[in-house]
């Protein structure tokens, strides 16, 4: 047994991972979450601002990633508009335009109230990196001539008195690397003492801890934080627990409990065969 | 629950209508509260200006004395937010430049540099009922100043850790015998091209998927200098692909001075240092492809690394391949040390080119760092002295104004931006 | 002359850039230096557009083995610079109704858009997700407890996949209905709830891995100050090249 | 036929036939667009739009007059294909299928090297390359170059909201009134400026020439110059000095009521003593023995609990992105799950 296992070609924990990921997905399980201190920490940034705030919803993800952060821009989108906040959107990775898109989807289709121009507005693609960061900060009106509608920022209600973002009231960011979330703190949230937060992926979030609280508020990292914020909003709007579309990140965590034990018991084998190798002698290890 | 906010044309005119009714309310955004709206507020006084410290002339601030019904226990609210407005000196109208919000005195506006300005500030009670306007008496100029005071302590920091770097190189150039410890990631080198050569493979060299404007790129294009050297000299064979073009150029340049100085310009072919495509995973299938095709006997990754890290790695294991990575990424640290042969972390990636040169006058560098890892340590160390004590004297009752004086001068002005004396 | 005057380049602008740091007035210079590179990077896809270009057609001509793959690497790469230099089957802004070439070009609906979501992002993604097997096989092979940083490293990794699950809140659940069974909750609930796995995984990202991340901050910073330096006064020019050429 | 060949032929097979299986006895694979028709009408520098379901019609044509027209696709979910303005789309179905097959051909390559993930690999290359190549043209070249160095012709075709410097529309007033000195240094900061890297794009591409490459040196050490005296300072300040103001905590912590707190204290303490102890780890300067070298073992223990944790907490993001891909499968291609009702009626 024990050398079976020791000599396992990979291809069968890889197929293992295929079952366990599966599986789940094709039988709808799902979980109940229980939202951390930080998740609510999220929340509050958003949930105590008065009415009627500006907030800049920055989406610095593409595709690749969309799986983890899609669920948290969405969230974030719903929650803002749930509250009547006033979304400014852009993003600084090229394929993030069509990110922006699904947020204002969601704003037209379950919102019908939000009136483009007045209550948000989509500024699009910001090319040039950090540097578009800079930018904006400083003078937006050099970064952005027209959103990404072709609208002259003049023209709407929401963009006619907008030379920078020093004033927004939240900056809310969904970031999938560089340029991204450690930008936004350097440039923008840490020299203009913007309050900030942000959702990233998990591998991003680790280093993104020492900037709270000072220079971060909260920091939504990973699938499952996701899931605690979606469940946090549908305790306190109790239309999200009915809507599926809203629970995106909670449907996705059936797959990561089956997936992490999967995980957790490679682990476990993998030192077993280790012990009793090691316990067999010199000889007993190819 | 808070009801969706009326924002749109029928709500204000219902709002109007229902407010001219006396003794009828309706229902506001602000929650909890249900008032009609209220005479207007006291306005704001003492109105100054004054120009914005440590800026290119371009900015003024605006302070005043809050309207007296701006108050905390207002309930509802009186005062929701203060209107400014302002004037060149010579001429023309007052247009607001910005809101405040209640309980916010001050208002930072970006001027045109040389112009003089007047304000004046209205607070703006609910149904937009507004006070009479406050105006500053004294038109003001913005001043431009050439050193930004709020980094003056920034900056003897930075020329301490800076100073202490040349000088120690300097040292080293003199010929002063530094002891420096060894890396085992580094010694690896060697051992890797060398077995390459043995086995008659090739030597894969991946400088990151950053473009030449990360200085992790070019940290990495150090390392593949001293590389190329070794595999010149083993005659082993070396590919770089490459994720920018100017990554390319870069390598390229480099790869064939460090074959020249190995004495094998000859060996060396252009085509070796190659660009696939600046997608990261795109970039990543044309690496992984390669390496299971050509099946090299060794593979470095120095440089910035992201998600791709893994997936080389793995790959890289699956056909037996000795691995040395370097990068700062800390998100890809775990990857890579969990998947290669020997790791440079962080710091030691940077100091992996000093290491590798072989000149002894680079490794002064590195005892520069140290003295900066030194004033880090003391910076800390001190600081938690300090707070901590302040902390145990608060609670036993003692007067620690002094203390937290010092407290505060260590986290804002030597480590925040705060300047020599703000 | 070949390395003087780029040493020269380089150590001017660097200074003159740090320098601008603390000057008000020249606080866009940073931005002038990111704007430029971003327009140099972009030119700069001659170069690389045509080391791929090259590769392949002499792999190609040469008939070389796989010369099937470069021919299909050519083509889609070729295919795609039409159909995102030409925007096909872009709309105009709105705005401007006449500007049949003021559209994005990633539209939705155009073809440069077809072959980003057909294409492009299926690839993309796919890739990025085979990393699960990856780590899967990674943990699986590294993990084991060889010495004692090894045991640390995999003992807080076992930890953490634990705690961001919701198999953390069943156990934490029923480790305290048993000993609730035991002795009141009241004596020893504010003590151990810290160690339920969940609570654990918490505190040991915001504490063990703070520390940990901030001192491989600290050090990356210092790094990059000395290769910066370095760089800046010649004395590592590795990346320029040789004198004689 | 080795092992493996005979492995893939029987997945290969096995595939096919649970298509052809399921495609005799349900539908699946198919996409479907939704026709909208937008009429826009510029006055006075607004838009006015109208989309109009469907394509255009004769009445639709007649009820907007001097309208420009054209007409958009839009993604329709199957559940709403009974809409007589949703249709099935053949581009999209298309699409599908080579997303669907090139998503098998990569995961195919976790099993090994194979003809289908060398394909989508050619693939993916050629077109992301000329993806990066397309973004950096209309989004480097043409909206940072081209409009700045010639920004009437810009504006006139790619960038109509490209507003124009409103310095120029102050030089000319200035030039009228003699001002040249002042119009001289607005055109040197801003036409010539735009011009240096075109000057250093020039200089790169000297490479091409068989005697001018070494002048392509110069773009590169101006801008790896510029790299160090930016990444400097900007690290300095954000991953030293701060993080050190960040790790200036008080070793002991009282509750507001002035009760001990343990946790915090603890908490504390940990943070300075890692931070220290993984400091002294990346010492280079000392030998670690003695108290030094077990210093420095703690930082390396402090520096493994990190990688650890981040290992572990990074593994939830990649399986949500495998999930994706095999809800890719199940849900748009095959139609097995339906988790967002997208075919709910059907």
């Amino acid at each position: 047994m024990i050398d079976v296992l020791s000599n396992l070609d990979r291809r069968w924990v890889f197929a293992a991972m295929f079952v366990a990921v599966g599986w789940p997905i094709l039988s709808g399980v799902r979980f109940k979450e229980e939202p951390s201190e930080g998740v609510r920490r999220v929340f509050r940034a958003i949930e105590d601002l008065p009415e009627g705030s500006t907030v800049l919803m920055a989406l610095d993800y593409d595709p690749s990633s969309q799986g983890e952060l899609q669920p948290m821009a969405s969230a974030f989108t719903r929650h803002a508009a749930e509250r009547g906040h006033k979304i400014y959107f852009m993003t600084l990775w090229p394929a993030g335009s069509p990110m922006i898109e699904r947020s204002l989807r969601i704003v037209e289709q379950e919102y019908p109230d939000y009136v483009y121009g007045e209550d948000y507005v989509n500024l699009g693609y910001a090319p040039g990196l950090e540097g578009a960061i800079k930018a904006v900060v400083d003078d937006l009106r050099g970064q952005f001539a027209t959103d990404a509608r072709g609208n002259s920022l003049d023209s709407m209600p929401l963009t006619e008195g907008l030379r920078n973002i020093q004033n927004m009231d939240l900056l809310v960011n969904v970031s999938a690397g560089d340029p991204g979330a450690k930008q936004w703190v350097q440039y923008a949230a840490t020299p203009h003492d913007i309050a900030m937060v942000t959702g990233t992926t998990g591998v991003q979030a680790p280093s993104l801890y020492p900037y709270i609280p000072e220079q971060l508020d909260g920091v939504l990292g990973a699938i499952k934080a996701a899931a605690e914020y979606e469940q946090v909003l549908s305790v306190a709007y109790p239309k999200f627990a009915e809507s599926v579309k809203a629970q995106e990140g909670l449907r996705r965590m059936g797959p990561q409990l089956v997936a992490h034990l999967l995980m957790i018991g490679l682990i476990v084998v993998g030192n077993v065969i280790y012990f009793v190798e090691r316990s067999r002698g010199p000889g007993g290890r190819r | 629950m808070p009801h969706h906010p009326t924002r749109h044309g029928l709500g204000t005119l219902l709002f109007a209508v229902a407010a001219t009714f006396p003794g009828l309310s309706f229902a506001d955004d602000a929650p909890g509260d249900a008032a009609p709206p209220a005479s207007p507020p006291a306005p704001p006084t003492d109105i100054v200006v004054e120009d914005r410290p440590d800026d290119a002339g371009d900015g003024l601030v605006v302070r005043w004395t809050l309207s007296k019904d701006d108050t905390e226990d207002a309930d509802p609210r009186t005062v929701l937010k203060y209107v400014v407005e302002r004037k060149p000196a010579k001429g023309g109208e007052f247009e607001q430049v910005g809101e405040s919000t209640y309980k916010q005195p001050e208002f930072e506006d970006e001027v045109d540099h040389g112009t003089a300005y007047l304000y004046r500030v209205v607070a703006v009670g609910r149904g937009d009922v507004r006070s009479p306007a406050a105006e500053s008496t004294e038109a003001v100029q913005p001043v431009l100043q050439w050193f930004n005071g709020r980094r003056a302590w920034f900056g003897i920091l930075l020329l301490v850790v800076c100073g202490s770097v040349v000088y120690f190189i300097q040292i080293a150039r003199r010929g002063t015998d530094l002891y420096i410890r060894p890396i085992a990631g580094l010694e690896a080198v060697d051992e890797a091209v060398g077995r390459a050569t043995e086995m008659g493979k090739s030597v894969l060299f991946v400088p990151g998927i950053q473009d030449i404007n990360d200085i992790q790129t070019v940290a990495g294009i150090t390392v593949l200098s001293r590389v190329a050297r070794t595999v010149a000299e083993y005659d082993a064979e070396l590919v770089v692909p490459t994720a920018r073009s100017l990554v390319m150029t870069t390598a390229q340049e480099t790869v064939e001075a460090a074959y020249l100085s190995a004495g094998r310009p000859d060996a060396y072919r252009e085509d070796d240092v190659y660009y696939l495509t600046d997608e990261q995973f795109g970039y990543v299938a044309g690496v992984t492809g390669t390496m299971v095709r050509d099946e090299p006997a060794a593979c470095f990754y120095m440089g910035a690394f992201y998600a791709e890290s893994l997936i080389l790695a793995e790959t890289a294991n699956s056909i037996g391949a000795i691995q040395v990575a370097g990068t700062a990424m800390p998100s890809q640290l775990p990857f890579f040390v969990a998947a290669c042969d020997y790791t440079l972390i962080g710091e030691e990636f940077f100091a992996a080119s000093a290491y590798l040169s072989g000149e002894a006058h680079q490794l002064g560098s590195l005892k520069g760092q140290d003295v900066g890892k030194g004033i880090g340590a003391t910076l800390v160390v001190l600081g938690c002295l300090v707070l901590t004590a302040t902390t145990l004297f608060t609670v036993r009752g003692f007067d620690v104004g002094l203390l937290t004086a010092i407290g505060d001068y260590l986290t804002q002005n030597v480590l925040g931006d705060g300047g020599l004396s703000r | 002359m070949k390395r003087t005057v780029p040493l020269f380049l380089a150590a001017a602008t660097g200074f003159v850039l740090i320098v601008a740091s603390f000057v008000p007035a020249a606080g866009s210079w940073g931005k002038y230096a990111v704007d430029w590179f971003n327009i140099l990077a972009a030119l700069a896809f001659v170069l690389g557009g045509g080391s791929l270009l090259s590769q392949h057609l002499k792999k190609i001509s040469d008939q070389q083995a796989g010369w099937g793959y470069s021919l299909v690497t050519v083509v889609s790469f070729l295919a795609t610079l039409v159909v995102g230099l030409g925007k096909f089957g872009v709309a105009p802004p709105t705005l401007h109704p006449d500007k049949v070439w003021a559209g994005d070009y990633k539209e939705a609906g155009s073809g440069f858009s077809w072959i980003f979501d057909y294409l492009y992002t299926p690839l993309a993604a796919t890739m990025f997700s085979i990393l699960a097997c990856f780590v899967a096989s990674a943990a699986f092979r590294a993990f084991r407890a060889k010495n004692v940083e090894a045991t640390i490293l995999l003992v807080t990794a076992f930890i953490v996949l634990l705690g961001r699950t919701y198999a953390a809140i069943w156990i934490g659940d029923q480790a305290d209905w048993l000993a609730s069974q035991v002795v009141d909750p009241a004596i020893w609930h504010p003590y151990v709830t810290g160690l339920r796995l969940d609570k654990l995984t918490e505190t040991i990202m915001d504490v063990f891995n703070t520390a940990g991340t901030r001192a491989i901050m600290i050090g990356i910073a210092l790094g990059i100050v000395s290769t910066s330096l370095k760089v800046l006064l010649g004395v590592d020019r590795s990346y320029l090249g040789s004198d004689d050429r | 036929m080795n092992e493996n060949n005979r492995v893939w032929w029987i997945l290969f097979l096995v595939g096919g036939g649970a298509l052809l299986v399921r495609a005799a006895t349900t539908e699946f694979g198919k996409s479907y667009a939704r026709d909208q028709t937008v009429y826009v009408t510029v006055e006075g520098g607004t838009a006015e739009v109208d989309a109009v379901p469907g394509l255009p019609t004769a009445e639709s044509d007649a009820a907007h007059p001097d309208a420009a027209r054209w007409t958009r696709s839009l993604a329709a979910d199957p559940g709403e294909r009974d809409d007589p303005h949703v249709r099935f789309s053949w581009a999209d179905t298309i699409g599908l299928w080579c997303a669907a097959l090139l998503t098998l051909a990569i995961f195919s390559f976790l099993f090994g090297d194979n003809p289908g993930y060398r394909l989508a690999e050619a693939i993916f290359v050629g077109v992301s390359a000329g993806y990066a190549m397309i973004a950096g043209f209309w989004e480097g070249i043409v909206q940072l170059l081209l409009a700045k160095l010639i920004p009437v012709a810009t504006k006139e075709h790619f960038l109509p909201g490209l507003e124009p410097d409103p310095r120029w529309a102050d030089d000319w007033a200035r030039y009228q009134s003699g001002d040249l000195g002042y119009v001289a240094a607005e055109w040197a900061a801003t036409t010539l400026l735009s011009l240096v890297p075109l000057v250093f794009g020039v200089m790169l591409l000297m490479r091409l020439s068989p005697k001018g490459g070494w002048i392509s040196r110069w773009p590169l050490a101006f801008f790896i110059g510029a790299t160090a005296g930016l990444r400097l300072i900007v690290h300095f300040e954000s991953d030293f000095i701060r993080q050190i103001q960040a790790t200036l905590l008080p070793l002991i912590v009282f509750k507001e009521d002035n009760s001990f707190d343990l946790a915090q204290t603890l908490a504390n303490v940990t943070i300075v003593v890692g931070v220290l102890s993984s400091l002294v780890y990346f010492f280079f300067s000392k030998e670690h023995e003695g108290v030094f070298g077990g210093v420095s073992r703690l930082g390396i223990w402090f520096l493994m609990i990190t990688f650890g944790a981040s290992f572990g907490y990074t593994v939830m993001g990649r399986i949500t992105l495998f999930a994706q891909r095999l809800e890719f499968l199940f849900d748009d291609w095959l139609w097995i799950i339906d988790p967002l009702q997208r075919r709910a009626g059907l």
